[in-house]
């Protein structure tokens, strides 16, 4: 998503996050300052050097004075703000927004290539999601293992697209994308064709290595074996906006 | 191009059917329509026929009474019997007999009376051209005042003019939210200077609700100039009037009008021989109700998934293409022209003191009279559906009335003495939504309703944001549950404390508002949750 | 929780059971090598696979189940854990999500039974109907059918982690499992 | 760097493509046409199957997951052809209120069809609508494109009866 183009003398601003007083430049967002100062932030969808997608709500906080909560990933700043990222409500609803995705599809750790190295896995754990209250939705999705090199695994995606924009703003192959609408949404290859025959997809690997969990992984990999690294993006989106 | 000008081809217009003795109106809208109109109008052209010319029959706009259609009116020139006869459920057979009947003796059998409160009881600002006159008719638009607002504007008054009165009327959109229309269009007016879009919401999604639908297919050419009026106080010279695909007969009416309107120099460049210019284009929905949350309607006009995307910015910052962009439906653009010919003072003194104007309600359900009305901000809930609405028939007793549709909630007996304004539905734990009313009678369940909602939510969720992509099919469930007495306690307790979290962190209004519906009714009617509750756990 | 220090502390009752699972939760409880002779000091097994009681007393502080609800057997002790223990807790990932054994969710139930044993079997291929639980259509997490107070997930949960849970109840605490365990840990 | 797309030549020499054509020409082949040239699309051929999809997107240069996107995201365009005739039942508030479901149990009893699919033999189509806007007429139903107004499921069984 487009912000508003940034203007040329950027202005720094003050503000209050948990009690800690900061200062930030005032194109930046709230979840860019809270990364910066080492305040932790839930968040799925949100990848630094990939455009705001908004979808996850795991990022939400409180603002003073406003009722409405923000997503910390598409808040810019402004002077005099006063945030709170970790109140008791906002730890309840994250822990029901995790509780919620773990019930939409099919996610067993235990059996999980990316075990020990999913960031849900990991979200549950740091929020306190030890079980889930809503019942399970328990609709098969198929795994997709038609690429040479990687495999999708539907049961394990949260949606978060980030694959999507990887391959459309870094890329820019534009290769996969969603399909459908609510619960049935579906990150696709091409015309929702098995990802090995597409003619787009130049293997170059960025959707897997963004993958948060176990949807997308490198074929040949076992229980607890896929371990993904995310350090290139913030490097080639520096340069690709360089151009 | 002057107002005098304007007045002068208004007359000429009119001198044109200065011939005609008897004028036949026809509701040719979508309602009518559906229940015979055309056949109606043909067998009436045909008894019409005296070769004099003098007997005409025409096409019309909605009447209201939808469920009494085909509505047929006849207005007898130097006959003033109330000015006009209407007759109810009119048949081809009955095309002799009317035309036959003279001024002063109707066919009584089918006479709807005009004096009834259904009638009597309504204001019309949005609806006043609505079974008058011809929707395809550019004359007969021009011929009763229309582009009188546009032409005042264009050629008396400054943008900031415009602004002014429109902030004088006090005008709040008609879309739902209630956001002063005054305080959108200067924000828009007050990004610097460049490509700007104004855009009208035509995607009248709520189920239930077709107050859009009757003033487009009634009165196109007061959209567009509601438009062209915006336009020129926001600067911006482009448009686009975004419409379900579901209502066909809207958009051939629009693109009919939006032609005519151009061959007569009143859209394009050089509007009314101005500086001024403005194209209209029309983009189809294509069944998304999500689209109607103006984040989403733009995303669709460039060709996108019709997914919500965080504000702000807002679309009067960042909105089509990134350009700096107003957006308001139907209804809001309709009420611009009158408030622009009469001035924003005259508006602002019909209705309450935080709600102005009319509203355009579409009653359905439960109901007697089903229809369209409008009426002024502020009238009771009890008269419009006792007085106007006729009450509840087969001897029902009246349970509650949803309003907001799915974003809304239902209202009970007790409420029903509340005027009708944003701020009262507000406290009730509902809203004013785009005007829809479904009554509902003792046999309604509650449970049911809420059900009914959330599974609108659920299939009509966009699937982008956690919360209402998985947490409406959730509630669903929970619902469905409770609605066949399987639920437990524990569910209900489940259930609303989705409710909140949905309505906290959802990205846009589709799922911010989804759980009113259950909130409203279990403020209101929570025994009957419990009820069936009971009856799981015996 | 009785934390009663006047005399000798009376220990905690302790049951367990295994549902539908591989029992590893159960092994990985006796990882606790050492820890299980000071363990059994403060606690006292009343019913257990791992010990010979074969009835469920009446009163138990604290039930242990392992394993998901597949089965109508699954259910019914699951039942019973909950009306005799004052705290039931979940212990491993079968019995806080399903973990494996819900993975047969996607499949009918008789499609399931074909599987096992008719089409994989060459000598008398039969569904067995005597002496075995009938399944349930969908296998379902504990707190599914039951309330549940605390919950341990893990893939086996660490002896650690099992360690860290019965130590607080023990100290009349409720423990916090996040901290030292996770989904598929 | 500009490397020009060049148009795809008409999948078939049929004369629709030239109406598809004419949508894409008419806004200039700019991508965001895409949902005005799906409808052109589906008004020509009555549903989007792949070819279609794989020319639309060559002609706008668009990635076809998008297009494919795109055309699952709205529930207007099918991606499979619709039977001979199409029976769309209002399921809007008013018509759930008066009955809207009774009249989906009867066609599902009668026909073994529920919302959005076809009979075997491809002679109906039964989709549900949101809301077809004639709530006065509640409970109704749009058969071929002509609405019926309140009914019931006999009256609207006898009427897909009367079908060829």
């Amino acid at each position: 998503m487009p912000l508003p183009a940034t203007q040329p003398n950027v202005r720094v601003v003050t503000l209050k996050i948990d009690d800690l007083d900061l200062s930030a430049r005032e194109d930046e967002t709230l979840i860019e300052v809270c990364r910066e100062n080492k305040i932790p932030i839930p968040s799925l969808c949100h990848l630094d050097g990939l455009s705001v997608w908004g979808g996850c709500r795991l990022c939400v906080v409180e603002l003073e004075g406003q009722n409405r909560l923000l997503a910390a990933c598409s808040t810019r700043v402004a002077e005099g703000m006063r945030v709170h990222t970790n109140t008791e409500r906002l730890q309840r609803y994250r822990r029901t927004l995790i509780e919620l995705l773990f019930a939409e599809r099919n996610h067993i750790c235990s059996v999980c290539v990316s075990n020990g190295h999913c960031e849900l896995q990991w979200l549950a754990q740091k929020c306190g999601v030890d079980h889930v209250r809503v019942p399970y939705r328990q609709q098969p999705y198929p795994v997709d293992s038609s690429h040479e090199m990687f495999r999708l695994d539907h049961n394990r995606c949260v949606l978060c697209t980030r694959c999507v924009r990887v391959c459309d703003e870094i890329e820019g192959a534009h290769t996969w994308d969603v399909m459908g609408r609510g619960s049935d949404c579906r990150v696709i290859t091409d015309l929702a064709r098995p990802w090995g025959e597409s003619d787009t997809c130049t293997s170059c690997g960025k959707c897997v290595q963004v993958c948060p969990t176990g949807a997308l992984v490198k074929q040949g990999t076992s229980v607890g074996e896929m371990v993904k690294d995310q350090h290139f993006l913030p490097i080639l989106a520096r340069r690709r906006h360089a151009r | 191009m002057h107002l005098e000008d304007l007045a002068e081809k208004a007359a000429e217009f009119r001198a044109e059917e200065a011939g005609i003795q008897r004028e036949v109106r026809v509701c040719v809208a979508a309602s009518c329509q559906s229940s015979g109109s055309l056949a109606v109008m043909e067998a009436l052209e045909d008894a019409c026929g005296d070769g004099k010319g003098t007997c005409r029959v025409k096409g019309v706009g909605c009447m209201g009474l939808c469920s009494a259609g085909p509505l047929v009116s006849i207005a007898d020139k130097d006959c003033s019997l109330d000015e006009s006869v209407l007759y109810r459920d009119v048949t081809p057979a009955d095309a002799p007999e009317i035309m036959g009947s003279v001024c002063g003796s109707p066919v009584e059998r089918l006479r709807c009376p005009t004096d009834q409160p259904f009638f009597a009881r309504q204001h019309k600002i949005v609806l006043e051209n609505s079974g008058f006159i011809d929707p395809d008719s550019f004359k007969g638009y021009v011929a009763v005042g229309g582009y009188a607002g546009m032409v005042r504007a264009l050629s008396e008054m400054t943008p900031a003019d415009v602004l002014r009165e429109v902030t004088t009327s006090g005008l709040r959109g008609r879309g739902g939210g209630g956001y002063p229309t005054g305080l959108k269009w200067s924000t828009v007016a007050k990004m610097p200077a460049g490509q700007k879009y104004v855009i009208c919401n035509a995607d009248e999604g709520d189920p239930g609700a077709f107050m859009d639908r009757a003033v487009l297919e009634s009165d196109p050419h007061r959209v567009l100039e509601g438009m062209a009026i915006a336009a020129y106080a926001v600067g911006a010279n482009k448009g686009y009037i975004y419409v379900r695909a579901e209502y066909p007969l809207a958009v051939e009416r629009l693109q009919t009008a939006i032609r005519k309107a151009k061959r007569a120099g009143f859209l394009g460049s050089k509007v009314a021989d101005t500086q001024f210019s403005f194209e209209v284009e029309i983009r189809l929905g294509a069944g998304a109700f999500v689209c109607g949350e103006e984040t989403a309607l733009m995303a669709s006009i460039e060709g996108l998934r019709g997914q919500p995307r965080p504000r702000p910015p807002y679309p009067a910052e960042s909105g089509l293409w990134g350009c700096p962009t107003l957006i308001n439906n139907v209804e809001t653009f309709a009420n611009i022209a009158p408030i622009v010919r009469e001035g924003g003072d005259w508006f602002a003194s019909i209705g309450t003191e935080r709600s102005k104007g009319t509203k355009v309600f579409a009653l359905a359900g439960k109901i007697r009279n089903t229809g369209l009305i409008e009426v002024p901000m502020g009238t009771s809930l009890r008269d419009i559906i006792e007085i106007i609405g006729g009450g509840i028939p087969d001897g029902k007793a009246f349970k509650a009335v949803q309003t907001g549709g799915p974003s809304g909630g239902c209202i009970p007996e007790a409420h029903l003495d509340i005027p009708v304004d944003y701020d009262s539905l507000k406290t009730l734990g509902t809203m004013m939504g785009s005007g829809g009313m479904i009554v509902m009678d003792e046999t309604s369940s509650m449970v049911d309703v809420a059900r009914y909602f959330m599974e609108f939510c659920m299939t009509e969720s966009c699937g982008k944001c956690i919360p209402c992509r998985t947490g409406t099919w959730q509630m669903h469930g929970l619902l469905d549950a409770i609605a066949k007495a399987q639920g437990t306690h524990a569910d209900l307790a489940l259930l609303e404390e989705l409710c909140e979290v949905v309505q906290a962190t959802s990205l846009c209004g589709l799922g911010q508002t989804a759980p009113n519906p259950v909130l409203s009714t279990l403020r209101y009617f929570r025994d009957e949750y419990e009820e069936k509750l009971q009856r799981a756990e015996l | 929780m009785s934390t009663d220090h006047m005399s000798t502390p009376t220990k905690i009752r302790v049951a367990t059971t295994w549902l539908d699972g591989c029992s590893g939760c159960h092994m990985s409880f006796l990882d606790m090598d050492e820890r299980l002779i000071a363990l059994a000091e403060r606690i006292e097994i009343v019913y257990s696979p791992l010990v010979d009681t074969k009835e469920l007393p009446e009163q138990v502080d604290v039930g242990i189940l392992e394993g998901s609800i597949s089965s109508e057997d699954d259910l019914e002790k699951a039942k019973t854990f909950r009306k005799r223990c004052k705290l039931l807790v979940s212990l491993g990932d079968c019995a806080v999500n399903g973990n494996v054994p819900s993975m047969r969710n996607h499949f009918k139930l008789a499609d399931v039974m074909d599987r096992a044993y008719r089409e994989n079997v060459t000598l008398q291929p039969q569904i067995p109907t005597r002496e075995v639980p009938a399944l349930l259509g969908t296998v379902k997490p504990i707190h599914g059918v039951v309330p549940v107070d605390i919950f341990v997930p893990g893939c086996p949960p660490r002896a650690d982690a099992i360690w860290h849970v019965l130590s607080e109840l023990i100290e009349g605490r409720i423990p916090d499992p996040s901290q030292v365990t996770r989904f598929g840990a | 760097m500009t490397l020009q797309q060049a148009k795809p030549p008409l999948p078939s020499a049929d004369k629709r493509w030239k109406l598809v054509n004419a949508t894409m020409r008419r806004n200039g082949y700019a991508g965001h046409a895409l949902i005005e040239t799906l409808h052109s699309v589906q008004d020509a051929f009555g549903f989007l199957d792949e070819i279609s999809l794989r020319f639309v997107a060559a002609s706008l240069d668009l990635p076809l997951s998008k297009v494919f996107g795109v055309a699952t995201f709205y529930h207007i365009f099918m991606l499979k052809p619709k039977g001979r005739h199409t029976c769309v039942v209002c399921t809007g508030t008013a018509c759930y209120i008066k009955g809207a479901g009774e009249l989906l149990d009867g066609i599902q009893a009668r026909y073994e069809v529920a919302p959005g699919e076809t009979t075997q033999d491809d002679r109906l189509s039964v989709l549900s609508a949101r809301c077809v806007g004639a709530c006065g007429l509640a409970p109704a139903a749009v058969l071929d494109g002509d609405v019926l107004g309140k009914q019931t499921s006999d009256t609207l069984i006898a009427k897909l009866e009367e079908l060829d």
